[in-house]
Order: C-alpha cells, then structure tokens, then sequence
C-alpha cells in the first residue's frame, strides 16, 4: 500500500520533471515569438524560467526525501530499435536537486541581466538559454545511451551560441570554437565508450549495460573512455584548455551555468558510468582519477591566483574545484576497489556535496562579476576596486560566495572539504603497500589547494571590492537591480543554509550512496552534527559555530561599548605616514600574484618585461601562459597539418595521375581476388 | 565439328590482330596514325562480330556488327579526322615516356589479363572462349595508353579503343548484350563522342591548345 | 503505369525546357515538372505503401523497399533544388556569368539529368542501370561546363575521363556478369540482367567470375561515389558547376552510385558467399573517411570544402554498407537520406553566401548572420547537422554505425574517431568566421530562395529524434534485403 | 557548561600574559631590561581608552574584522581542550575544523587589510595568506600524524587516548613536534619569518595589516593575536603533551586544579622554549620562508612515514 503509494507518486516525479524540462523549451521558443520585446523575454519568461528550476528542485527534494525506488518511462521520440528512455533514481535526483536550486538563482538574475542585451536578439538568447537547461535536466534524466548523447551535444550546442552571443569580438569566436571542438571529440569518447558498455549485447538501455559484465580489458577501456570524454567536458588538465577561454567569453549568466551547472553534469556522468553502468571497479582506476583531480585542483588554483581578468580567474578556479571532486571521486572508486565501503561512500559523499556546493557559490561569483561588468564595463582585475562602497548589495552578497568558495567555516564550502580530507585520514587502511604511504601526501596537496584557493579569493575579492577606485570613473557605479540582486541573495543563502545545516546535504548524498554502494556514512546521530564515521573519530557543527560566533562577536561588541566607548574619528589613511595616497599605490592584480609565480615558477611559460632602473617611463608588463598548449596541443595541431599537406599531393590536378591512381586500384583489387 | 573449328580459329587470329593494333597504338606517336590504326581496330572488331554473328547464328549480332560498321570504322574516325584538322593537330606528336618500358608493362599487362580470364574461359560456353582473355588485354592497353597521353584529342582515342576492347568482349564472350543494352551503350557513346568533339572546340579557345599540361590548375596547393 | 510517367515526366520537361529554353517562365517551368514528377512519385509511393514491392513491364522495372525511398528523396531534392536554382540562376545570369542559351541548356540537361537518376534507381536491368549511369554522367559534364570558364572546362574534362573510364570498367563488370547469369538464366530474352531474378539465382552463379565482375563494378561506380582513390574528378566538378549543380551531385549522384554498387554487393556477395566485398567497402569506406577528413582541412573554396566533405559521407556510409548486418545497413540508408538532404541544403546556403560576397574564396566571407540571418543560420545549422551534431539525423546515422563498428571491428574506431574529429575542427573553424563576425557587403537582389534549406534542416532535425514508421519499415526492410 | 566558561575566561584572560613572558624572556635572553609582565594588559588599557581613528573610505568590513577576528579566536580557545577534554563546545568542530578557523581570521584580516588600499596593507596582506598557503599542508600532516596514533582528529579524543597510557610516546611524534612548532612560529608571526616587534615597513608582515588599526580596533587585534598564539600553544600540548588536562571522567575540582597547574607551567616553559628558539634564529628573507615550511612539511610526512614503518 504505501510502496504503491510513493511509487505512483514518483512516477509522477518523473512525469512532470519531463514535462518540466518541455516547458523550458517551450518557454524558449515563446521567445522567438517576439524575439526583439526585451520587457516581455527578462520579466516574463525568464522569471517563469526561474519557477520551473524551483519545480524541478522541488520535485527531485520529494524524491529524495520519500520514495528512492527509481522509475523508469519510456517516451514516443528516438530510433525505432531505440526510443528514449528516462529514469529518475536518487543520483539523478540529487543532480536535479543541484540543478535546480542554482539554477533558479541564475534565471532570477538572467532576467535582470539580459534587459541590456547586446549581440544575439534577447528572444533568440532566451531559446538558447532554456534549450541549455533543459538539455541539461535531460542528460540526467536520459536512460539509455542514445537520448544522453542527444541530450549531451545539444546542451554542448546550445551553450556554445550562448557562449559566442556576442560574436563579432574575435577572440570570443575562437573561444567559442576551441570549446565546441573539445567538447564534440570528448562526446565522441563517450560515444565511444558506450558502445564498448553494451558488450556486443546490442542493447543501448542502461539497465542492459548494468546487467553486462565486461571482460576487465573492455571494463578499462570504456571506464578510460568515459574519464577522457567527461573529463574533457569538465575541465580536467591536460583537457581543460577550453575553459578559461569559454567561460568568460559567455555572458555572466551563461558562465555561471557552464561553471556551475554544466561541469556537474560531467560529474553526473562520470559517476552514472563508473559507479553504476560499470560492473566492477578496479583500484588504479581510482589512483588514476585521484591523480588527475588533485593535478587539476593545484594547477587549477596556483593559475587562478596569476590571473588578471576576474572571469577567467573563476574560470580557474573552476578547475581547481572539478579537481576536487575529482579527487573524491577517485577516491571513492579506491575505497570501493579496496572493499571498504564506508570510506567509499564518505569520499563520494564529499564529491557529490562539493559539487553542490560548487554549483551553488560559483553561480554566485560568476554572477557577481556579471553585476560587476554592468556595472563598470570591467573585466580586468587592474581597473577595478573599491567597489564595495559604490554597489554594497553586491559586494555583501559576493562577500558570502568568496568565504564558502574559499572553504571557510561555517559556509558550505568548508563543509564537503572536511569530508575530503576526512576520508583522506582512512587511506593508510587500502591495502597497498605503497599506496598507502603516497596517498595521505594527497591530502596535503588538498590542504595546500584550500589554502590557496584562500588566497585567491582574498585577491579576487580585494582587488575588486576593497581598496581604492583604480579607475576614477568607477566613482559611478551602480549597483545590482531588484531581480539581480534576489538571485545573488537566494545563492548566497543557499552557501550559508548548506553551511549551517550539512546534514541534510549528507541526507541527499546518503540516498546516492546508499544506491551506488550500498552504503552510507552515519546520517548525523545526533540530527544537528556532522560526524560521518562516529563521533568520536570527528564532529563538526556548523550551526554551533556560526551561533558561537555571533554571540562572541555581539557579546565583545558589547562589553566593548559598555566598559570602554564608541567614538571614533574620520582621517586620512596612515600607512606609516607616507604624505601622497593614490589608488596606484596599492597592490594590483599582478603584484597579489607574485609570490605564487616567484613559488610555482616553474609551472608558468612567463614571459615579462621588467623596467631598467634608468627607465624614464618605467612600464612592467607580464604575460603568463600554459605550458600544456606547447606540450599537447600544437605538436597535435601541426601534425594534422603536416598530414593534411601530404593527403594535399593527392590531388595533384594532372589528370594522367588520376588514371593511374584508378587503374593502380583496379589492378591492386584484381590481385587481391585472385 | 569442323566449320565452328575453322570459325575459331579465325577469332582467335582477329583477337591476336586486335591486340597487335592495341600495342601499336600505344606507342605511335602522331594522332593521325592513331586514328588509322582505331579505324583498323574497328574493322576487326567488325569482321570478328560478324563472325560470331554467322557462327551463332543470332540475329541481334548482325546488328550490332552493322552497328560497329557504321559507328567505329565509319563514324567515329571520319568525324575525328575533320575535327584534328579542323582544329589543325594533325600532325602534331607527343612526347611518350619512353616507349619500351612502356611496351614492358603492357607486356605484362597482357600476361595478367590472361591470369585473370583463366576462370571465366573455362566456363564460357561459347565457341570463342579463349578470347575475353585479349578483349580484358585489350582494355588494360587501352588505359595504359590514356595514362600516358599528354594531348586531349589521344586520350580520347584511348578511351574509344578502350570501348571497342569492351565491345568485343561483350560479342565475343557472351554473343554480344541483349539489343536494348547495345543501342543505349551505343547511343551514350555516340553522345559522349559530340560532346567531346564540342570540348575539344572550347578548351582550344579557352586554353588555345589542347594539350592536358595546360589543365593542371584545380589542385591542392 | 506510375513509373511510366515518373520516367516520361522528365525527359517531357527536358524536351520542353530545350524547345521553350529562353522563355521567361523556364524556371518556373522546371519548377512545374519537378513539382509533377514528385507528385507522380508521391502516387508511386502510395502504391508500393498499398500493395508492397512491385515488378513492372516484364519486370524490366521494379520498386522495392530499398529503392523506393530513394526514389522518394531523389524527387524531393530534385523539387527542392529547382526552388532553389530559379532565384539563384536569376542573380547568375544578372551578373553576366551565363547568358539565356545556357539557361536553357541547364533547364533541360536538369531534368534530363532526374530522368536518368530516375531510370538508374527504377531499372531492374543492370544493362540500364549502366546505361542510366552513363547518360546521367554526361548530362552533369554539360552542366559541370556550364560556365565555360577555364576552371569549368578543366573541372568538366577530367569528370568525363575519369567518371567515363570508370563506367567503361562498370561496363566490363556488367558483361562478366551476363556472362556468368546466361550460364545459369539462359540467353534468351532479357533476363539474364534482370537484378531480381540474377537475386534469386544468386547462389548458383560462378563465383570466381562474379568476384572478378565485382572488382570492375565497384572500381567503376565507386568512381562515381567518390571513393578515394577514385575521388579525384569530385572536389574539381562540385567546386566549379553552377551550385544547384554541385547540390544534386552530392545530394543524388552520388546516392544512386552508391545503390548500384550496393545492388552488385548483393549479387556478388550471394554468390561467393564470402564477406570479401563487404572488406573491399569497408577498406574504401575507412579510407576515404579519413583522407577525405584530411584533405578537409586545407580548403579555400567553399563549395570544394563541401564536396571533399561528401567523399568523407560517403566514405562512411560505404564503411557502414561494408560492416553489413541488419543495423550496419539501417544506419548507412539513414545517412544516405540524412546526407543528401543536409548537404544539399548546405550547397543552397553556400551559393547564396557565395553570391552575396561575390567569390567562393572562404577567406572573402564574412559575417552572414549580419547580412541576411537565414542564410547565416542555415549555413551554420547545416554544417553543425553534417558534421554530425545531434539532435541532427546524422548523429542518429553515426551513433549506429560507431557502435556497431566498435562491436564488430574495435580496431576501426580510431580512424573513425580521427576522421571525424578532423573533420569536425577543419569545417567548423572555417564556417564559423563566415557566419559570424562583421561583414559589409550588400544583401543580394533576388531574396533567396531558403525554403528548401528550412525544410531540410526540419526533416533532418526530425529524423535524430524521431524516424516515421513506415520509414523505419523501409530502412529495415531494405537492411536485410542487404544483409552482408 | 561552568567548565567551559571558565575555560575560555582563563584563556582570555592569560594569553597576553603569555605573549608577555615570551617578550619578557626574548628580553632577558637579548640582555635588555624586560618590561613588566602586565605590559600587554596596561597596552590594551590604553588602547581601549583612545578614540578609534579611521580612515575616511574604510568599508563596514573593516570595522566589524576585529570583533569577526578576536571572536573566532576565543571560540577556538573554547574549542581547544586546554584544561579539560569533557567540554560541550569541544566537539563544535575537530582539528581540521580548528584550521579552518584559524584561516577564516585570517581572511578576515586580510581583507581588512587591504580594504583601506595603502601600499602596506595589501603587501602585508598577500605575504600572510602565502605564509598560510605554506603552513597549512605541514599541520595538516601533523594532525594526520595524530590521527594515526589516536584514530581521531578531535583533540578531546585525541588526548583522552594518548593519556590513557602515560609517558608513552611514538617516536613519529617528535617529528611532527618539530614540526608543529616551525609552523607555530611561522603562523604566528614570530622570527624566523615576522618580527612582531618590527615596524620596519618592508619586512613586515602582521603588523602590516594591523596598520591602518587603532584605539579599540587594535586592541582587539592584538589581543586577537595573543589568544591564536595561546591556541596553537594549547594545540600543541594537547597533541604532544597532554599530561595534566582533566580527562572525560576524571575531572572533579581537584584534577581541574591540577590541569590548570600544569597548563601555567607547560605555558611558562613553552614561552621561554619558543623565546629562546627566536633568539638563536635569525629573521629569513620573505622568500627563505617557503623553505622553511618545506621544511617543516618534509618533517611532518617524515613522521608520518616513521609512523606507518614502525608503528601500526
């Protein structure tokens, strides 16, 4: 009865979640209707847009919260031997939870953020825009392997017009078409690599793929595959150079959702193969993946800290935290092959809450800048500054992203970091004799990635909000609109909410767990602390202890005021009494980086220019660029070059060649039946 | 049975003549003797038809030898003549890449179209077997001659033999296609020829020669 | 009676075209009969829908599942590309580049052109076959000359050598086949070439004969299809034709090409029992896949850009014939369909582009989106669809037949992959540009004629998600008529 | 509960006494006269007496940064099990979440620092988040290193089960003691890496954000900064001495008067230990000091190593 109950009701979970992701289209090509009526496209559509992303988290929040059995439909659309399959299970649901609850956010402040649209008509915008999210919500509902590529490729598709909607800039066209590039061969991998899955079964359903048990060749091949092709999509190095190009290229709300929502869905697949299409995992799998996401998560952090264009900072910082998860996942896959299923599921608890978490302070920075640009017409670190007394709304709320995406406590961010490096304190019991020495110096590559991620965030933040005007036109900067600023807001809560109350993140991750392991760590015994193994290994209360801080804040505030006073006077700055403050004399963009370049030096091909003492007009002009580029890439792209060129003497334009060329074939083939 | 033995024997002679002319062709030089020797060709081509057609004793094959008649030793050559010297090349010769190695190849060109008319001889029923083995030679002569040609009007030639070669396999082998077959391959031969003569005129004004050095523009560079 | 007309219909219309050439309604005209014949197909298709499969005329015709649908789109584009050609020869002929004589040598070497498309696919005689093949490949070397410029001279005189040597080979397989089927049908009347009833006595063939016959065939019509190292007349022909042109070679051409080696594959394969033809496919296939994906990636003209992408297409539905087996074969009639309707579409969009900037140099087009927002888009839209982009049918196309090559031959897959990530890159960074960016020149003065292109585009978009049912049963159908 | 208020009340209430004896020695030790040991307490008086003055642009967040900062601190006081394991709060957040804490200060500062836009701030500001970046990786090793020997990162656990057995100690620990205390100075803005006593514009660190700080302000801040070096103090004794801390069960009037015996004189000789130590060592180059925490990261893995070779 109640089984009955909750199933029929899930079923409708799954219904009206497609229908959902069908009335983002519909809402999109609503816009194409009257594509040039701004008004109509950023009040009407976008907010509506924004109430199904609270739909479809709603939805996914019941499902996780009630009935877990997964249900599956089967819809009227894909190839006759192959109709699109949907599911809805608890990893599905908690990626539309994630799904949904940034993107909400992002919609709200994309309604106030298109009115000044430029480039691509705002109706056109609002088609790609919707068709990108629910492309999205049906990567993660698809259920067979053909409906996930077309979901796949048109969420690639759509988010690369977003991201060249203004694409009379050039380098935003090649931004454009290096993205879709990677992003076209890393599907095929994955193509690829579903059809190793299917084992010559000839069945493309996932449930046929669970049931398949590959020879252990095959099960690497399509696990190496599926990280290649995911990995491309999310940026892991040496794949990720599309990224710091893409995703500032986009518009803020766009970067936001490609940052936030669209790495995720690389996550999300990443783990639907290698947890649950996959029948067996094996431990270098997880070593492999472990070493890739702590490279990707300390390369993503030291460049983010040299960058000079705030976007392409986060973008960095992008990577860093797909290391992160990265890292959990691999870890995750280590416990798993090493049998031990606790651990297993602790580390891929923290992957999945990291990516929540990331999706959810990420949106929020990206559309922090968004704000920022409109703002100022500003996107280079050394022209802006002293923000946070011309748009405070901003500056607060953006204030609250750069704490948790640092991974401080009590915000979000610390919380799926401290289980991370909690599961990294059980490694010493994988039982490998050299593993289990190497990997604890994992930990601390995280610890020192956290650390610098701090340190990236006081820059990001204090060159933008802090300081003096480094430009004096940004006297008159404006703040944030109404809509903008409730979705900053409702980002912002969500960083502190998950922060305060991580438990129940851990709810929904246990819910994942409990379906791709079969198990889960302990579920905060009591409700309100976090202690995945026990208590006593380790406890962490986040509401205690921003409750702890307010009160010492406000009890010292207080007993401050009583005992001593409250006055105060307005001078000029001190700063060891130099007479002449300008805004050039404090620290720019460049200068916050150079003790990561002066430490790290050789991760960077730097070339700069420093000035001679003699110098009349002193200029310092530096210029950092990956080494990865030189290493991987232009040696590929020459070859193809060069074999292009040599295909090229084919075609030699002599038509007695051409003869020879068929007659040589006849010949050739006559033999080879003879 | 003794006529059909006396018949073969005289096919097999055409078949060696026919394939004498191919070699001929492919190392003369000057068009107007090529297009003697395709006339040649035709004519041999004419009388081994007939042939067939006597011995067989079918009907269609009579047309067709008529058709050869008119179209190969008459047609083709007559309107080739006026044209090379309506276009004036007559007497203009090519520069072969030396001719015995070129005779080489088509030695051994012969000798694998034998290799490779082996089954199809032994299972032929007709009296003329052993033939499809020179017809396939003559063919890969044919082509051997347009790969070394540099002018357009001597390819085209080549092309025209390397139809004849097809034409005599087809009679010879297998008493000849079904008619309707026959007049449509004869009917697109006759078309392709006008047009080619109508090409010829076009590329002579556009290139003011015809010879195919000047038509190596459209490549990759 | 239906197949009469479908034939009669065209060569009517050529006679008309040819008699009436300079009128002012030709196109209009030739609008009119494409529009009659692909009414007159439409009816045709009812027919097989209603009664099945069907023999005709002392089975000298036939319609079964494989090339019914064939028909269909051969009609369809057709229609289309008559749509498309009106506003187009209008500017061509403003523009000095032809004058009325041609424009009627055009008209009707198109439709003469159809009629022999529709001859090849509807024959059941393999000698017509031949013969069609043949009378459609000088019917395009006229049309590839139209302009009688240098290049198209050149372009038109190497088709005609090539494509003419290669059916002289096609030839000589077809009389090894007679050969081989008189022995078992007997000589009298026709029916020693009659596809359908060489099919049925398939097994008895010789078959070292039919395996020698193959060999010429394949070099003989792969010409046609385009096949490396056969391809060479194809950039040349597509590059320097008129562009309606350049769109019905790849868009039928080389489709029925294609069918005519697929018909001997099915004989051949019969007969030696052995997957040898099916290897010879699939060595072509693979080869020309990936050299055509290389030679991709140098091209300056825009038209010879999409003609080297049709060898890359074909390369891999011929792959895709050649790995055989009921969905092998389903996958290479989608792509043919999807193919021909995409890159006919594209060949609109690029005409027009071309036209609007006055060259067919890449490196001069620029900005379409700013110019005229259909063009861009189309052209866009259409290279995302070919170079396999989904939620396009070519996706549909190549998911199958990259899963399928990954189950039976693994070690294909790289090359595949390589090709098409080649391929991709090369086209995608030279179409980006010209739809993007700024551009200054002036809109053109004829509003082109983009119907077609949106219609294809549609049908394309709705063959990746959704396949009809009775297409499907024709796909399947045809893909165990195929076997392999 | 009484535990835990007093604990933190005693922790507020001797951390300057703390910072003091070290000057005190540090002066002994260099042979100047000391100042009086309540120098800080009169200092802070002062301080609390002046009017703040504050610079004309300085943003809400610099304002508030000094309550934000000396709170965290005295929650980690509470935190800490300096006297007593069985306290409420303690399990609020385990060492790693103590780390975090401190890091959440120190962003705090930072900001504050480089909010006013002087030359000197910001410079202060990066130099202290790198000292950071560098630190936390060897304490994180160290606590790893604790982690193995206790099976817990929550300092209460960790010291109920090191004094469960007396006396004992892994020789992994005295390398992660080495350890600890290289990052202890460095954190804290002692010599070898910052002078606390320094105003000499170039070499400064801490006192480089705390400049544009005054009256109230600065007096916060520094006690702020006396309470963390009391923290990693009590950190340090609860992983490498935990002898004397009242522990769960046993912890009655007369143990806690024991604990907080035992807590002054560890402090007393710690402070004389870590001024000695800055009086021999000589202050390093800002860019010697990745070094030295390479250092200090190389012996906290050592210890690691030693551990899993020898022990479990």
């Amino acid at each position: 009865m109640m089984t009955g109950m909750t199933s029929a009701v899930a079923i409708h979970d799954l219904h009206f979640l497609l229908w959902l992701a069908a009335a983002w289209i519909a809402l999109g090509f609503m816009g194409m209707l009257r594509p040039h009526t701004t008004r109509f496209i950023a009040h009407l559509l976008f907010p509506l847009g924004a109430i199904l992303c609270l739909g479809v988290a709603l939805l996914a929040g019941i499902f996780l919260a009630t009935g877990h059995a997964p249900q599956m439909v089967i819809l009227p659309l894909g190839l006759p031997n192959l109709p699109f399959h949907a599911r809805l299970d608890t990893l599905t649901g908690f990626f539309l939870l994630l799904l949904g609850l940034a993107g909400a956010g992002i919609s709200i402040f994309a309604a106030g953020y298109f009115r000044h649209g430029q480039g691509t008509p705002p109706g056109l915008l609002c088609l790609q825009y919707h068709v990108f999210l629910a492309s999205m919500a049906l990567v993660i509902l698809a259920d067979d392997a053909y409906f996930f590529m077309v979901a796949w490729e048109t969420m690639a598709l759509s988010s690369y017009f977003l991201v060249t909607s203004q694409h009379r800039i050039a380098e935003i066209r090649r931004a454009g078409f290096l993205y879709l590039l990677m992003a076209h061969v890393g599907a095929l991998c994955i193509l690829l690599s579903f059809g190793v899955l299917q084992g010559g079964r000839w069945q493309f359903t996932f449930d046929a793929m669970r049931g398949a048990s590959l020879p252990p060749f095959w099960a690497s091949a399509a696990f190496l595959l599926a990280l290649l092709g995911f990995g491309a999509k999310a940026g892991l190095v040496p794949l990720h150079v599309w990224l710091p190009e893409a995703h500032p290229a986009a518009p803020s709300p766009v970067s936001a959702m490609m940052s936030g929502l669209m790495l995720s869905t690389a996550v999300y697949g990443m783990l639907r193969i290698s947890f649950d299409l996959l029948h067996i995992r094996y431990w270098w799998w997880g070593v492999l993946v472990l070493g890739v996401g702590l490279f990707s998560a300390l390369f993503g952090a030291i460049f983010a800290t040299v960058q000079t264009d705030m976007k392409r900072l986060l973008a960095y910082s992008s990577i860093e935290n797909i290391g992160v998860i990265f890292t959990g996942i691999g870890l995750a896959i280590l416990f798993d092959a090493s049998h031990l299923p606790l651990f297993a599921a602790l580390a891929l608890s923290a992957a999945l809450i990291h990516s929540l978490n990331h999706s959810i302070f990420k949106s929020l920075l990206f559309l922090a800048t968004g704000s920022v640009l409109h703002a100022t017409n500003q996107r280079s670190l050394g022209k802006l500054g002293g923000l946070i007394r011309s748009m405070p709304w901003v500056a607060t709320l953006a204030l609250v992203g750069t704490l948790a995406i640092a991974g401080l406590p009590p915000l979000n961010g610390f919380v799926s970091e401290w289980l991370l490096l909690q599961s990294f304190l059980y490694t010493p019991q994988i039982p490998h004799a050299f593993l289990n020495m190497l990997i604890p110096l994992g930990a601390a590559v995280l610890a020192l990635t956290a650390a610098l991620a701090a340190y990236v965030m006081v820059k990001f933040y204090g060159v933008i909000f802090l300081g003096q005007h480094r430009e004096p036109s940004l006297v008159n900067a404006h703040d944030a609109d109404w809509l903008e600023r409730i979705g900053l807001a409702w980002l912002a809560l969500g960083c502190i909410a998950i922060g305060v109350m991580p438990q129940l993140a851990l709810r929904a991750a246990g819910t994942v767990t409990g379906a791709l392991l079969g198990q889960t760590v302990n579920l905060g015994s009591p409700f309100w602390w976090l202690a995945p193994i026990a208590p006593k290994q380790a406890s962490y209360n986040g509401l205690l202890l921003l409750a702890g801080i307010v009160a010492v804040v406000s009890i010292t505030f207080v007993v401050v005021r009583v005992l001593a006073h409250g006055r105060m006077r307005r001078t000029v700055p001190w700063d060891c009494g130099y007479p002449w403050q300008t805004s050039r004399m404090q620290d720019t963009a460049e200068g916050f980086g150079q003790p990561i370049r002066h430490i790290f030096g050789s991760f960077f091909g730097m070339e700069r220019e420093l000035p001679s003492p003699t110098d009349v007009a002193p200029r310092y002009r530096i210029h950092i660029e990956d080494r990865i580029w030189g290493v991987l890439y232009l040696p590929i792209a020459r070859g193809v070059q060069r074999l292009a060129d040599w295909v090229g003497l084919l075609q030699s334009g002599r038509l007695p060649i051409y003869l020879l060329y068929s007659f040589l074939t006849l010949i050739a083939l006559l033999v080879f039946v003879l | 049975m003794h006529p059909s033995y006396m018949v073969t024997e005289v096919l097999n002679l055409l078949a060696a003549s026919l394939l004498l002319i191919s070699f001929a062709m492919l190392s003369r030089r000057r068009t107007q003797r090529l297009i003697t020797l395709f006339a040649w060709q035709g004519l041999v081509l004419f009388a081994s038809t007939l042939l067939v057609a006597y011995s067989s004793g079918l009907r269609e094959l009579y047309y067709s030898a008529a058709l050869t008649l008119l179209l190969k030793v008459i047609a083709l050559p007559w309107i080739l003549q006026r044209l090379i010297h309506r276009l004036g090349v007559q007497w203009d010769s090519e520069t072969l890449v030396n001719i015995p190695t070129t005779m080489l190849v088509g030695l051994g060109l012969v000798i694998f179209a034998f290799g490779l008319a082996q089954p199809i001889s032994r299972m032929a029923t007709t009296i003329t077997r052993n033939t499809i083995g020179i017809a396939l030679a003559v063919i890969f002569l044919a082509f051997l001659m347009m790969i070394t040609r540099r002018k357009a009007v001597t390819q085209v030639i080549g092309f025209l033999a390397m139809e004849n070669g097809l034409f005599f396999a087809a009679t010879s082998a297998t008493y000849g296609m079904p008619m309707v077959i026959e007049l449509g391959i004869a009917l697109d031969l006759l078309i392709g020829f006008f047009i080619l003569g109508i090409f010829f005129f076009q590329i002579r004004e556009q290139f003011d020669s015809l010879d195919l050095s000047n038509m190596e523009a459209l490549k990759e560079d | 009676m239906v197949i009469l007309i479908v034939l009669g219909l065209p060569l009517l219309g050529a006679l008309l075209l040819a008699l009436f050439g300079p009128h002012r309604y030709a196109a209009e005209l030739n609008i009119g009969i494409s529009f009659a014949s692909l009414i007159a197909v439409v009816f045709l298709v009812l027919r097989v829908l209603r009664h099945g499969p069907m023999l005709v005329l002392h089975d000298q015709f036939f319609v079964d599942s494989f090339n019914v649908f064939l028909v269909a789109l051969t009609a369809f584009v057709g229609f289309t590309t008559a749509l498309f050609s009106r506003p187009y020869m209008r500017i061509e002929e403003q523009r000095g580049h032809l004058n009325a004589a041609r424009l009627r040598l055009y008209h009707s070497m198109y439709q003469v052109f159809m009629a022999a498309m529709f001859l090849a696919l509807l024959t059941n005689n393999m000698g017509l076959l031949w013969v069609a093949m043949e009378a459609a490949t000088l019917s395009t070397v006229l049309l590839v000359s139209l302009y009688r410029t240098r290049a198209s001279l050149e372009a038109a005189w190497k088709y005609f050598i090539l494509c003419g040597v290669g059916i002289a080979q096609a030839l000589f397989g077809t009389i090894l086949l007679y050969l081989a089927a008189e022995h078992v049908l007997g000589h009298e009347g026709m029916t020693a070439l009659l596809w359908t009833h060489l099919n049925a006595v398939k097994g008895q063939l010789e078959p070292r004969v039919l395996g020698l016959a193959f060999v010429f065939l394949l070099v003989g019509y792969g010409t046609k299809v385009g096949l490396v190292p056969l391809h060479n007349w194809l950039p040349d022909a597509h590059a320097e034709g008129p562009t309606p042109v350049s769109a019905v070679l790849s868009g039928l051409l080389l489709n029925v090409a294609l069918y005519a080696v697929i018909r001997c594959k099915i004989l051949v394969e019969g007969s030696i029992g052995s997957y040898l033809p099916g290897r010879m496919l699939m060595g072509f296939g693979l080869l020309s896949a990936v050299l055509g994906a290389f030679f991709l990636w140098r091209q300056r003209d825009i038209k010879r850009l999409f003609g080297y992408s049709s060898i890359e297409h074909m390369g891999i539905i011929t792959f895709a014939f050649g790995l055989g087996g009921p969905i092998a074969n389903f996958a290479a009639l989608l792509h043919m369909t999807v193919h021909s309707l995409t890159k006919s579409s594209i060949f609109f969009t690029a005409g027009h582009a071309s036209q609007t900037a006055d060259t067919q140099q890449m490196d001069g087009i620029r900005g379409l989106v700013s110019i005229s927002p259909t063009v861009g888009w189309g052209l866009m839209l259409g290279s995302l669809a070919i170079l396999g982009m989904p939620p396009f049918g070519v996706f549909a196309s190549e998911f199958l037949i990259l899963t399928t090559a990954m189950r039976e031959h693994p070690w294909t897959t790289p090359f595949l992959l390589i090709a098409l990530g080649v391929a991709f890159a090369a086209i995608f960074r030279k179409v980006q540009p010209m739809v993007f960016g700024e551009s200054d020149a002036p809109p053109l003065p004829h509003s082109p004629a983009l119907v077609p292109v949106f219609i294809h585009l549609a049908i394309v978009l709705m063959l990746g998600v959704y396949i009809p049912f009775v297409l499907a049963e024709w796909y399947r159908a045809a893909a165990l008529l195929i076997g392999g | 509960m009484v535990r835990q208020f007093g604990e933190v009340a005693l922790a507020i209430a001797i951390a300057p006494l703390f910072a003091g004896w070290i000057a005190q020695c540090r002066a002994w030790l260099q042979s100047r006269t000391a100042p009086p040991l309540i120098q800080p307490y009169r200092m802070l008086r002062k301080l609390f007496n002046k009017d703040a003055a504050l610079a004309i642009d300085a943003s809400p967040l610099f304002r508030t940064t000094p309550y934000i900062v000396f709170g965290t601190m005295v929650l980690a006081a509470a935190i800490i099990p300096s006297i007593a394991t069985d306290l409420p709060f303690a399990r609020v957040a385990d060492a790693i979440a103590l780390i975090g804490l401190f890091a959440t200060a120190r962003v705090f500062l930072s900001l504050a620092a480089m909010d006013i836009g002087t030359a000197f701030g910001t410079m202060g500001a990066r130099r202290d988040m790198m000292i950071g970046f560098l630190a936390e990786p060897a304490l994180l090793m160290v606590l790893f290193n604790a982690f193995l020997l206790s099976g817990s990162t929550a300092l209460p656990s960790v010291v109920d089960a090191s004094t469960a057995h007396p006396f004992f100690v892994d020789p992994s620990l005295i390398f992660a003691a080495v350890a600890f205390v290289m990052v202890l100075l460095a954190e804290n803005a002692r010599i070898p890496i910052d002078n606390p006593a320094t105003h000499l514009e170039l070499t400064m660190i801490h006192e480089a954000m705390a400049l544009e700080y005054s009256a109230r302000h600065l007096a916060l801040v520094e006690w702020a900064s006396d309470l963390k070096l009391f923290n990693y103090a009590c950190i340090g004794f609860a992983l490498f001495l935990p002898w004397g801390i009242a522990t769960h069960g046993r912890d009655g009037a007369p143990e806690l008067g024991l604990a907080v015996a035992a807590l002054l004189v560890k402090l007393i000789v710690a402070g004389a230990a870590l001024a000695l130590i800055e009086s021999l060592s000589a202050k390093l180059r800002i860019f010697r000091a990745p070094e030295y925490l390479a250092m200090a990261f190389l012996l906290a893995v050592l210890g690691l190593l030693v551990h899993l070779l020898l022990g479990a």
